[in-house]
């Protein structure tokens, strides 16, 4: 018997108040609700990418649609050589620098999740307190680092201080923590070394919060500017933030160039996103953020 | 009134069908345990009693009333989850508090009844603390408790010991058993566990893939097995299943002795005789099985032994303190009213 | 050698040895720069001559400074309306696309792509937004309505919330993500207890969601702490002709440390308020864990 | 032998320096330079931190600002008063250049200079019926003219730009507190001289240009001057010639250049600044030597010429400037007369003391004190930034 | 050679001890079951003997070989874990061969080995899998496999079974024993389930806190139980303790039935009675115990009852099929031969 037909014909059900779920309409509204909200978080994206589309003379005038749009700044900042240079050493330095910290911070977090040995409260401490070091305070002697061993203009000069994180070696211990201890245990008495434990059974183990890392690591890196321009002497060397502020000069500054410029980096890294997007929730749930 | 009836009940997510149209009839006070394998639907049946999920066809009454439309709070049931869904940052009192948090009771009572209940389940000392500090047993308390604060008209239980310890297994179903014979209210009880399942159900209901399979006491259960399913099911270890066929009006198995069970069936019918290793066991009636002993069990005041014949193992009982050695051919036996005669490609019983 | 080693003492060189560079890195490119910066908190320089030892002289200077103490407190603003107000939001946002199946994806894009897009070209763009007419678009809006000319950027009292705007905006979608994670991870049969029990939406929002979530809870809170303590992409950005806004009214102390450092090239100064910023950073941090982890 | 150079990014500025570089190397084959340059935002940054780690140029393009800093630490070195003998600098350069001198011997010396002029829109000035303003009282009535509102009031477009965020500190300093009658500083710059009656009409006539019920501007409109003027929404505008080639570039903008407006009795006064080339203390040897032919080089005359055609920045000799072709330009003529009149402040901090300018303003407009009040903090305020300055390299 | 001694381990974790010195010595080919109650020092043990955790003090002999500073993998043994410990993202052929992963083996022969182990363990058609597509029991095995591979000298098995469920456990167990019996290597087995413990072990050691209780045979530790805790953990449902005293060199009990059982002891001495519930039954016997029934849990074959009497509940065996009523007056009786006897102050066995 159907469901239709049995409902109408039930006296219980003239008893029964709560008229049916209106929930479909509370899903509306809320979807409705979300998506404007979405659309408003995306509008300055929107104008950057009306921007790019502009003519300078277009650039003050705030209209979402441009009267001319075309597509010169991309061919003008495509056709300059420069920017593949840039764009490559972004893409050389946030791939090395977030593969670094996917290997040191999940060996450090690794080791101090699942190691017992005196000192290993005060060695997670202290990276830890590195997280309240401003960067502004370090900027001045990392430079004479750099200098006084040749780093600088060198992509190791523009790496270097970032290949470690202590946000990272947190995030990772947190991670490591749901790894049963038998898994490591296993794999001892099969006589694997350390080392290979850590990179055979435990690593694979925390792929979706390695994923999630990732993409943090990666973000911070692709968009960092203050050290870049810094340490970077020649155009060659320029990450693509700073190439990108030098679409500026003293006079003026060529808002649509950069706009494009911001435009096209935003590229790798949504592609970096759309990947591993189904990692990040599911890594910092794995993370179970116990602080 | 809290008899609880469902009616063809029918549960499809998007294509799959997980319940086929079951229908059950419970009575007031009653103890229903719904038991199977996992995956046969008993947490659908008891999410559509409990009105967490939409019944796609079919009817649920409660008291008499079609309470389909009806949401969760509305159908004076009460339910306890298999991790006991206690909150971990309330203490106990709270926890207990927290099903009555919407009744019409002044603060006093509310108190006085949070007090009642936890006196009953002897947790009185326990009130203050957090979850954090309580065994899994004492949790589990607290989750009945949430429940019966309520004094609903319907217990629902899924699988609420799983995940104890078999000590503390054996012992909490003991205490709910007794709660149920004190407060007296309608309980079901869904558990993949066929020991919890007999101990403790005044029915029980055996469901495969959507499909009641067979209602009845636990003795019925056990003596009458519906099926071979029901009968395999029940019962630990499982009933043994012989192949046979039916000649000249008698019964012939394997290993060739013909037994005269008064069936009236046609020559040459296939039939399955189970029977169970506790009325299986050494001795000089009309051999059911020949074979050497394979494996012993001593389980103290008896021995499981394991006897192979004909390509398969049967497993039978004998003395725990004398028990034949392993390799031993020995000749097993059963009384022949202990013999359960079930229609080989049906399954379903013939005596 | 080793192999006469206990299995435990086999362990413990095997730690060590994992984080002997680990180690050696934070030593050399963390500690070792962070006390050199607070030696040259005692000290003058303008990077370009000499060190010469002052003693407490930067401190007292810091201390004495008007502008340092407003912007002490334009710091604690950004963290005091920041954190909650992005707290709130990104939580509300993050309770609803929970319980959004259709197009999920692509509204959580929606709301992390602030995240992932350049903070400068970002303020720029915020920055525009904020012009009277004819440029602005907001005032646009408000013109057309007919309503008062709405002084963003060009107001003591409201440049900082104007600034505090794009950066909540862009960190949003970050601590959405986070907050969708801890709320995926609170078991369903709670609810499902809850819905049984009959208790409302609300209770079970400020009874079980919100203090299940407590470790989420912290893990934002102190992390986007720490970032409204240290802002300054946006406020550089937003104000570059004018840093730090109208009369200082925006400017945090990041800023005041960048300015010093590399505009007036006053290191010693520079690397006072830094040592007061890491002071800062480091005493609020343990605050939150203290008053969010107990009770 | 290699030498390096720096200097900012700008297209054509890197664009002139390679034809010089060129040219150089063609008549010095032993000599390579190699040139390397960085955004304009962070060049002072990237700079200060490049040269005292002894990293960097051995000919570095400075602001003359900046000039007293690297000379107290000692990080560039005298030009060889055989090569750069002074007199003959004195005679040959725009007077403005001695404040790179130090006794008799120049640090470092400009291939190029740059002034203030007043930028009109030729549209907005015909609508308006208006001339080019050539005294600040014909500047006011034109402005006014050019003002338009929309009907709640609000601006629409500006008859002038305004805000001491851009060129407006300096012409306030140099030009309107010297027209009516003050002396910005006095003591070689060490001094603040402004807050007296002549600084105060000169706050009083800046300020009248965007409070009070007959504004012609607003501080901020369209974020920023430049961008204002260039999208045809103000009528007069004032800004160095750097501006120049990004306005050439502007589509639907007709523009012109007219001198600084002059006072009723015709007294006028510019502001001049300048970017100089100085030998660092890096080069030693033959670096020393190659350096000293090329500063040589970019310093002279054909170098400034090329710099003129490329850039479009003005000769810092007048014998290449004030031919006649130069000064009657149209559109180089207004800065290059300008200079003849021009002065050129020593800065301790520019950013700092445009900061102070900037408050100056902000005091007036957004709490409403009265002029000779923030003149008198802004004089404050100067002062001790000059003190902190003077004192420390002093010691 | 592959027996293994233990001698006077003692563990220490920072000031609590958690063994205190327990010794034990194991034959080649023999399947010791470690068995207690939670947190007695059973896993403990079983690390210490695995080379997962150092010893604080004493020695641990492995054929002949002190072994307490080698690495677990030089120890020639090799562990299944209780939650299996196997790689979800390996494939059950790279699970199994992991253990073969330091072995100097041809690739051709570990491959060889693999498919060997596969063989026993009847996994051959699962090679290829991923654990996920696996079920428990088959989880099991794959964990087992990977022990196996490497041919140890000791199996250390702790608690391998408690995550299956009642069914696949008993199936399991059996699996277990039969791979002994036909690989014969030696096996340390831990548990808490004492049926498991009773069922596989050729001998069973007892633990409780850290302290070794009874080493015998399953049969040994049944009927001849070393003290009262060993008695009360062996079988199931546990011994029915009654307090008795000795007067005139009989035994009288609660119910006030004197029992003549031959001891020779002081008069008042203060003994417990255990008896097990198989041994206890309604009947005309001396009366043990004399109560009304409290629950009834029907098993089937036969059912349990709980008799309430003197304050305290024991629990008796009835007949499946006739047993009496909740709240029916019964007396209950056994076999004096079937009684133990233990001093009521230490617990130790009197008889
Ligand atoms: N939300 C769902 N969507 C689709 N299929 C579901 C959903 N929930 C349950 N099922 C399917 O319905 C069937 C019955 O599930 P149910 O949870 O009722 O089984 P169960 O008898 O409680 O098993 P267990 O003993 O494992 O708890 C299963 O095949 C399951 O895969
Ligand atoms: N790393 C440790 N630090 C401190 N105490 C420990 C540690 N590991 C175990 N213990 C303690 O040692 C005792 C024995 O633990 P063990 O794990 O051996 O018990 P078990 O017999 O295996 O119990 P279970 O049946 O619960 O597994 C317990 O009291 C436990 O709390
Ligand atoms: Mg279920
Ligand atoms: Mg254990």
């Amino acid at each position: 018997m159907a469901v239709t037909e049995i409902r109408p014909t039930t006296d219980a059900l003239l008893k029964t108040d709560a008229p049916k779920k209106p929930a479909n309409m509370g899903q509306i509204i809320r979807w409705t609700l979300l998506f404007l909200g979405g659309v408003a978080m995306v509008m300055p994206i929107a104008y950057m990418i009306s921007t790019s589309l502009k003519w300078p003379h277009e650039v003050y005038n705030l209209k979402l649609i441009p009267d001319e749009p075309h597509l010169e700044n991309y061919t003008y900042v495509l056709e300059d050589g420069r920017f593949y240079w840039w764009f490559l050493n972004s893409m050389i330095i946030a791939v090395i620098t977030t593969v670094c910290n996917v290997i040191f911070d999940s060996l450090v977090g690794y080791t101090l999740c699942k190691f017992r040995f005196p000192g290993r409260y005060i060695v997670f401490i202290a990276i830890l307190s590195t997280l309240m070091i401003p960067t502004e305070m370090l900027v001045i002697p990392w430079y004479l680092m750099s200098q006084q061993f040749g780093w600088l203009d060198t992509y190791w000069g523009i790496m270097f201080p970032g290949l470690m994180t202590a946000f990272g070696t947190f995030l990772m211990k947190q991670f490591f923590e749901t790894v049963p201890d038998d898994f490591i245990e296993a794999a001892r008495i099969d006589g694997l070394n350390e080392l290979q434990i850590w990179w055979t059974v435990a690593m694979p183990l925390v792929k979706p919060a390695l994923a999630a890392l990732a993409i943090f690591v990666f973000l911070g890196n692709w968009t960092a500017f203050i050290w870049p321009l810094i340490v970077t002497n020649s155009v060659e060397m320029y990450t693509l933030p700073v190439g990108l502020s030098s679409f500026g000069d003293e006079a003026d500054v060529a808002w649509e160039l950069i706009m494009t410029g911001a435009a096209i980096s935003t590229i790798p890294t949504l592609i970096v996103f759309l990947i591993f997007q189904r990692y990040i929730i599911q890594g910092v749930v794995m993370a179970g953020l116990k602080g | 009134m809290a008899d609880l009836a469902i009616r063809n009940l029918v549960k499809r997510y998007d294509k799959t069908e997980v319940l086929h149209g079951i229908s059950l009839d419970v009575e007031d006070g009653e103890f229903v345990v719904f038991v199977g394998p996992s995956g046969c639907g008993k947490s659908t049946t008891l999410r559509l009693i409990a009105g967490l999920e939409d019944a796609t066809q079919g009817e649920i009454v409660i008291g008499g009333r079609v309470v389909n439309n009806l949401e969760p709070k509305d159908r004076d049931i009460a339910m306890v989850f298999q991790n006991y869904a206690i909150y971990p940052h309330m203490t106990v009192r709270k926890n207990i508090g927290f099903g009555l948090r919407t009744a019409k009771m002044s603060k006093a009572d509310k108190e006085a009844r949070i007090d009642e209940v936890a006196g009953i389940l002897g947790m009185t000392d326990l009130l203050a603390r957090k979850p954090s500090q309580l065994s899994g047993g004492q949790r589990q308390r607290v989750a009945i408790g949430r429940a019966m604060v309520r004094d609903p008209a319907v217990f629902l239980f899924d699988e609420p010991l799983s995940n104890l310890d078999a000590q503390l297994r054996t012992q909490m179903r003991l205490e709910i058993k007794k709660l149920h014979q004190r407060v007296g209210n309608t309980i079901i009880f869904v558990t993949h566990d066929q020991v919890e399942a007999m101990t403790m159900a005044d029915r029980i209901v055996i469901m495969k893939d959507g499909h009641i399979q067979q209602v009845g006491t636990p003795a019925e259960v056990y003596h009458k097995p519906a099926n071979t399913f029901v009968a395999g099911f029940i019962g630990a270890p499982s009933m043994n299943m012989l192949s046979g066929s039916v000649s000249q009006g008698k019964l012939r198995l394997g290993s060739g002795t013909m037994l005269d069970l008064g069936l009236d069936m046609a020559e040459g019918r296939a039939v399955t005789v189970g029977v169970r290793p506790e009325d299986l066991h050494p001795g000089d009636g009309p051999a059911l099985v020949r074979g050497p002993v394979t494996v012993r069990e001593p389980l103290g005041h008896e021995t499981l032994i394991y006897v192979g014949a004909e390509g398969q193992e049967v497993i039978a009982k004998a003395d725990g303190r004398t028990p034949p050695e392993v390799g031993q051919e020995v000749t097993l036996t059963a009384a022949v009213e202990t013999l359960h005669i079930f229609d080989a490609a049906t399954g379903d019983a013939l005596r | 050698m080793y192999r006469n080693l206990t299995i435990r003492q086999k362990q413990i060189v095997w730690a060590w040895a994992f984080l002997a560079i680990p180690i050696l890195f934070y030593t050399v490119i963390r500690f070792y720069p962070t006390g050199n910066a607070i030696l040259i908190s005692f000290q003058d320089w303008n990077l370009l001559g000499d060190r010469t030892w002052t003693g407490f002289d930067n401190y007292q200077t810091l201390f004495a400074d008007p502008v340092f103490w407003k912007v002490f407190r334009n710091t604690f603003v950004y963290l005091l309306i920041g954190t909650p107000v992005s707290l709130i939001i990104s939580f509300v946002i993050a309770y609803h696309l929970d319980q959004v199946r259709f197009m999920h994806g692509f509204l959580r894009m929606l709301y992390f792509l602030p995240f992932m897009t350049s903070a400068v070209a970002m303020a720029w763009v915020w920055r525009w937004f904020y012009q009277p007419v004819p440029v602005g678009l907001f005032n646009n809006a408000l013109a057309s309505m007919g309503i008062p000319q709405f002084p963003f950027l060009q107001s003591t009292t409201w440049a900082l919330p104007s600034v505090l705007a794009p950066a909540v905006w862009a960190g949003l979608g970050f601590q959405v993500i986070i907050f969708m994670a801890g709320l995926r991870a609170i078991p369903r049969s709670y609810y499902e207890a809850a819905r049984i029990d009959g208790v409302s939406w609300w209770t079970v929002l400020w009874e079980i969601t919100l203090p299940l979530l407590k470790p989420t809870i912290v893990f934002i809170v102190v992390f986007s702490s720490i970032g409204f303590l240290r802002i300054f992409d946006h406020v550089f950005n937003m104000t570059t002709n004018n840093p730090g806004g109208p009369l200082n009214s925006t400017k945090p102390l990041v800023l005041m440390i960048y300015e010093t450092a590399f505009s007036a090239f006053d290191m010693g100064y520079a690397a006072a308020q830094t040592v007061v910023l890491f002071l800062v950073l480091l005493v609020v941090s343990l605050i939150q864990l203290r008053i969010l982890r107990d009770s | 032998v290699e030498i390096e150079y720096w200097q900012y990014f700008f297209d054509t500025r890197v664009e002139a320096m390679e034809t010089l570089i060129e040219n150089f190397e063609a008549a010095n084959p032993d000599i390579t330079v190699k040139m390397t340059h960085f955004p304009y935002a962070d060049y002072r940054t990237k700079v200060a931190a490049a040269i005292p780690a002894g990293e960097g140029p051995d000919v570095v393009q400075l602001f003359y600002g900046w000039l007293n800093d690297y000379v107290a630490a000692d990080l560039i070195q005298p030009l060889p008063s055989d090569v750069f003998p002074a007199s003959k600098i004195d005679a040959e350069f725009f007077p403005m250049v001695q404040a790179m001198k130090e006794g008799d011997q120049y640090w470092a010396l400009p291939t190029a200079v740059r002034s203030l002029a007043l930028f009109y829109n030729t549209r907005l000035l015909e609508e308006a019926g208006v001339e080019p303003p050539t005294t600040l009282d014909e500047m006011i009535a034109a402005a006014k003219a050019m003002t338009k509102r929309d009907g709640a009031g609000n601006l629409t477009q500006v008859g002038m730009t305004a805000g001491m965020t851009a060129q407006d500190h300096h012409w306030w300093r140099e030009g309107l507190v010297r027209q009516f009658g003050g002396e910005p500083y006095v003591d070689d710059y060490q001094t603040v001289n402004y807050n007296n009656e002549a600084g105060l009409e000169a706050l009083n006539f800046y300020s009248s240009l965007f409070m009070g019920d007959d504004a012609v501007t607003s501080i901020g409109f369209m974020d920023e001057p430049q961008a204002a003027f260039k999208a045809g929404r103000a009528g007069l505008h004032i800004d160095g010639s750097f501006r120049i080639g990004s306005l050439e570039g502007q589509r639907g903008l007709n523009w012109g250049v007219t001198e600084l407006p002059a006072t009723a009795d015709g007294t006028q006064s510019n502001y001049a600044s300048y970017w100089v080339n100085a030998i660092t203390t890096k080069a030693e040897g033959e670096k020393y030597d190659a350096a000293v032919k090329f500063m040589e080089y970019i310093t002279g005359d054909e170098a400034m010429q090329v710099w003129l055609d490329v850039v479009g920045e003005l000769p810092a000799k007048p014998s290449v400037g004030m031919t006649d072709e130069n000064a009657s330009d149209p559109v180089f003529g207004p800065f290059i007369r300008g200079l003849e009149y021009a002065h050129t402040t020593k800065f301790a901090n520019e950013s700092g003391q445009r900061q102070v300018m900037v408050e100056m303003v902000e005091r007036m407009t957004l709490q409403g004190m009265s002029a000779e009040d923030s003149l008198a903090i802004a004089a404050e305020a100067e002062q001790k930034i000059l003190d902190d300055y003077y004192k420390s390299a002093s010691n």
